[in-house]
């Protein structure tokens, strides 16, 4: 128990890089992926055909190739090329990764609202604009919450591969303190703490389906 | 062709064309509408009808034909047969003149009775919500539903739903209704309130255009009816005159395999 | 049925080890690497073989991730561990050693326009490591330039950190000198290697505490590689010269 | 592009390792996953409670910790404890893991299915377990075939988490010669491999998708 | 109770009585059924009809009451007014002398409209393809729809859907047929083709038990007609009798309101 105490510190410090991590990416991610699913379902045909090969790409490589990639080789693409400190490439990659991903689930979200909704708005004299704000947006909310939960509750656990990048999150705080003192015991704290924040997450969840119950289709 | 002097017809369609993909599902219909009047449009299921009522406010682009709007022109044909539709800005304010009811409603689910009305008026027409609550709630007690303000959609029977889609539409201030099937989603038993509704609306001199199978509303309520057939009207008379003595055989046959 | 299945194990090895199981860190040039062939060699592969012929067992090398290395041996899935395992009094508390078999240093790699000439220099620098080698306990050991330092990272292998050290992100890495001065080869002119290191260790071959013969057999056949010349041979072969202490 | 066909070798090796470890995860997941959804959904409620539990701790905690205890830890757990050799220990690791991620979905794609289907089946005699082989799953697979082909792309990148246990799968390989080579090429390869893998994927669940598409719902 | 050498009733059910929570949907209903009768059941929306046909079929479980199909004992209740059921495989056999048309038809969606008839056939009762091939086939050719076999539910319109519906329940060769408001879900003009499918069973005798808006269909098809409103059968009397003067003032409004 005194060991368990001991370790804490840098478990909870290792805790507050993931949950930085999993923060900044998510308020960052979300309107990313947002925008790109509606570039994916406009009628401009280039727009939508980049967009669909960008999330391809992102979806079909390894987010610690792209990691790798943002922190090494970016700084020597011409125009874009910029060299960031490790948290901003990690952070870049993780929302760039992860928006491909929430735009698909936004964009299927999108879809399956019946075309009724669109007709009723349109009659109704609402442009385009309005009727996703007002009409299509609210209520795709209600339907994507089961898979964005699902992807939200991965990302908590796939920002440990920030230690590519040398930083300390808690997975590898955990295994740093496991290979000093030989004892697994740091994991099975780690395991509790990636535990305990998954629960938040579940009953966060829980509660917005909750208050999206309210109303029913 | 239009008279600017005259009093403009409130709808004017002429000879309109809609394909989808190589089917031609009207082929040159025309209608001119008086203020006022209401018309039932009856017909077997695939003549069109439905089609035609969702060209007239822009739900449907037609690809010939000519559409006036209280005298505003929505669409035209040239003499090479290409047809133009006005700026969308344009388009947007005519269609507005048209409230429109669905067969399955279309309301908003997530939002409460009253915010399904309310939401238009205050998102197209930059009403405020002190301005508009109060003719909302009016409308509701109109068809009866104003006990009813805070509840959700999904809390509805088919009836209410439809009456608060009505409510909705009215809201608009349009000076034209298009229903669509307004009943044929509804239990037989929920009908009643809707057509009574629809009555009362025609009482008040609002011009209707209405697709229906309720026979009776047709013959009670409509000045003219007009019967479709495969793409086209077959016969538009009086009302009375078409159920007494159908001239068409085929509406007659159609006639006699409804009531 | 896993302690019917134990026990064997438990009772044969320490009587003749007729295959020995190796664990390395197969990403670990030059000591231990794959070809092209996607097979594995390097100076202690050659090493442990030459050794394995002699104690006349067969050996098996048995990639593992290093940061694992001593749940690994003591979990008895492997048997040694040979992959310039560094001599170090923890390690001492869980592994038994043979005498060194080569001299290792913690050299100091930087840019070659870095201005950084000397260990005082290190002073608000941020420096790299890989995580999990001896460079961490080496750094650690000398209090007075760990303090002064401005951030230790700890990177997952060295190669990263050599491609930060380019990035500009990272000003020295602290790495172990074979190793550095395999990389370092391989961009002429690109790196300097300070004069200046974190000290001097040495490398053994590690085994579980409690399987003396294996440590006595391996020990007497790396005496007799060090003293008929066999041992200096593979040293010429991999770095030119000999080496092996 | 000599540089390329001489590393080809151990990258292709890697591919083998990392498809071997995705199909034999598929083959015996998804059956798992299967039935964790039909106990889940259950009318026993400690078996339905027990599989909830289960999943939530699977999804819960990170799969790399999953895989180390059972690599590791389990050796030593009184009874079930059993020393497993690398592979199939990642083995089980994955499949105990995918397989909780693979019953959230079927228990989803079951409940999506009208009630009206259990009672036109059940009107007609069909046994419970003859309405779910023969009426509820043949439809259910239609419905999950989105949210499976996303898990089914995720876990071949997943895969690569094997490199704690030391495995060579694509990714290590391709790190492996970067650090023996000291040059980024081969992770570009390596992400081309992943790309290529994806496509063939995507491609196969479009295949079924359009085979299901037969009939509409 | 029920003599074993008379012919026993097709349906017997006895004080049916069920609860949905707290509220009572059925207070005590009941209703024998003889060989060959058809019995239509009218009421307002919420009378609890589906709820009372559901119960004879096991859909629904009843709180208490005495259920008895063909002789066999589904469901009773003891003295101390604890309701039981017979085992769940005699519960299973006893059911399937009773086939059920749904409103929506509840078709299997991934099978074609021939896969649906035999579903049933083959899983239940283990007949070969075969042999229930040609029964199914003569089925489909009966309700008009030989043409559609290979179809996919998804591609036929309602009234189709309900005539395979009915195939689909008369494949398993039932003695008693339920029907829960086999129209109501259809348009107007697709409802005449499955009403006449269901004339057609009465013509041949079958044992039919049917939901029904259509009074017309009730008039003239069915032997007796049963009014429920609020949980309770109010009257059942021959169809003519109860059409041409109602006794209850319920019945009366009722029907004053649906004609
Ligand atoms: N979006 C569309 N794409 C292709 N064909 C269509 C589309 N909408 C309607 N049709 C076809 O056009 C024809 C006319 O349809 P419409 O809905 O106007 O008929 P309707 O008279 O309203 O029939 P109902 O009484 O069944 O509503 C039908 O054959 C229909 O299949
Ligand atoms: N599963 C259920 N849970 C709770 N209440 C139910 C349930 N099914 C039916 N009810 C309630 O039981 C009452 C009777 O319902 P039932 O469906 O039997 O009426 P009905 O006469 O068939 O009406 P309709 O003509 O609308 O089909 C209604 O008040 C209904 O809300
Ligand atoms: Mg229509
Ligand atoms: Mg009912």
């Amino acid at each position: 128990m005194d060991y368990i105490l001991n370790i804490l510190g840098p478990l909870i410090a290792g805790t507050g890089v993931t949950l930085k991590m999993f923060l900044v990416t998510i308020v960052l991610a979300v309107p990313l992926g947002l925008a790109l699913a509606l570039a994916r379902i406009s009628r401009f045909g280039v727009l939508s055909g980049a967009v669909n090969g960008y999330i391809w790409l992102m979806r079909g490589t390894p987010l610690m190739l792209q990691m790798l990639f943002i922190y090494f080789a970016l700084p020597f693409v011409p125009v874009i090329g910029v060299r960031l400190p490790d948290f901003p490439a990690a952070v870049v990659a993780f929302v760039l990764n992860y928006a491909a991903y929430f735009a698909e689930i936004f964009r299927a979200g999108i879809q399956s609202i019946d075309r009724g909704q669109y007709e009723g708005a349109k009659v109704l004299g609402l442009t385009y604009a309005q009727t996703m704000r007002r009409i299509v947006l609210p209520q795709m909310v209600k339907r994507i919450l089961p898979p964005i939960s699902n992807e939200t509750i991965t990302l908590v656990k796939d920002t440990s591969l920030i230690y590519v990048l040398a930083m300390n999150d808690l997975l590898r705080a955990a295994r740093g303190i496991v290979q000093r003192d030989f004892t697994t015991t740091p994991f099975v704290v780690a395991a509790a703490f990636y535990l305990a924040m998954t629960l938040v997450l579940t009953w966060g969840f829980q509660y917005l389906e909750k208050r999206y119950a309210v109303y029913d289709e | 062709m239009s008279n600017s002097s005259a009093i403009p017809a409130m709808i004017r369609a002429e000879n309109i064309h809609k394909r989808f993909g190589a089917v031609e599902v009207l082929k040159g219909v025309s209608l001119t509408m008086d203020k006022g009047e209401v018309i039932a449009v009856i017909g077997p299921s695939g003549s069109g009808k439905s089609t035609f009522l969702r060209c007239l406010n822009h739900l449907e682009v037609i690809n010939r034909g000519h559409i006036e709007i209280e005298g505003e022109v929505l669409a035209s044909t040239d003499s090479e047969g290409l047809c133009h539709y006005a700026p969308e800005t344009d388009v947007r304010r005519i269609c507005r003149k048209m409230g429109m009811v669905f067969q399955h409603f279309n309301l908003f689910p997530h939002l409460t009775v009253l915010q399904n009305i309310i939401e238009a008026p205050i998102t197209v027409k930059g009403m405020k919500r002190e301005e508009i609550v109060p003719v909302a709630e009016e409308l509701l007690r109109k068809v009866g539903l104003f006990a009813k303000c805070d509840s959700y959609p999904a809390r509805l029977s088919g009836g209410q739903k439809q009456r608060v889609a009505i409510a909705r539409a009215l809201a608009m201030e349009p000076d034209i209704m298009l229903f669509d099937e307004p009943t044929s989603a509804l239990d037989p038993e929920l009908t009643g309130e809707v057509l009574r509704t629809m009555r009362q609306l025609a009482e008040e001199h609002m011009t209707m255009l209405v697709v229906t199978h309720e026979m009776g509303f047709a013959r009670e309520v409509a000045g003219r009816v007009i019967f479709m057939d495969q793409g086209e009207i077959v016969e538009a008379r009086p009302a009375a005159e078409l159920f007494a003595k159908p001239e068409h055989p085929r509406t007659k046959a159609f006639l006699d395999n409804m009531l | 049925g896993k302690k019917e299945e134990a026990a064997p194990v438990e009772a044969s090895a320490p009587v003749v080890a007729s295959k020995i199981v190796i664990g390395l860190d197969d990403n670990f040039p030059p000591m231990g690497f794959r070809d092209d062939k996607n097979e594995l060699v390097g100076f202690d592969i050659d090493l442990a073989k030459e050794a394995a012929k002699r104690i006349g067992a067969e050996v098996e090398f048995k990639p593992i991730d290093w940061n694992a290395k001593e749940a690994e041996l003591n979990g008895k899935r492997v048997d040694a561990l040979w992959n310039g395992l560094t001599i170090t009094e923890e390690r001492k508390a869980n592994i038994a050693f043979t005498t060194p078999y080569l001299e290792n240093r913690q050299i100091i790699i930087v840019t070659a326009k870095s201005l950084i000439k000397t260990k005082a220099d290190l002073k608000g620098k941020v420096v790299g490591i890989q995580d999990g080698s001896s460079a961490v306990e080496a750094v650690a050991k000398d209090a007075m330039t760990a303090k002064a330092i401005k951030e230790l990272k700890k990177f997952g292998d060295n190669v990263t950190a050599l491609m930060d050290l380019s990035a500009g992100r990272l000003d020295a890495l602290v790495v172990d000198e074979v190793v550095g001065r395999y990389y370092t080869a391989k961009k002429p002119g690109e790196y300097v290697v300070l004069d200046e290191n974190f000290g001097t260790e040495e490398y053994g071959v590690g085994v579980r505490k409690d399987d003396a013969d294996l440590l006595a057999k391996l020990q007497k056949a790396l005496d007799d590689m060090k003293q008929d010349g066999s041992a200096a041979k593979i040293s010429t072969q991999w770095f030119g010269s000999n080496i092996v202490k």
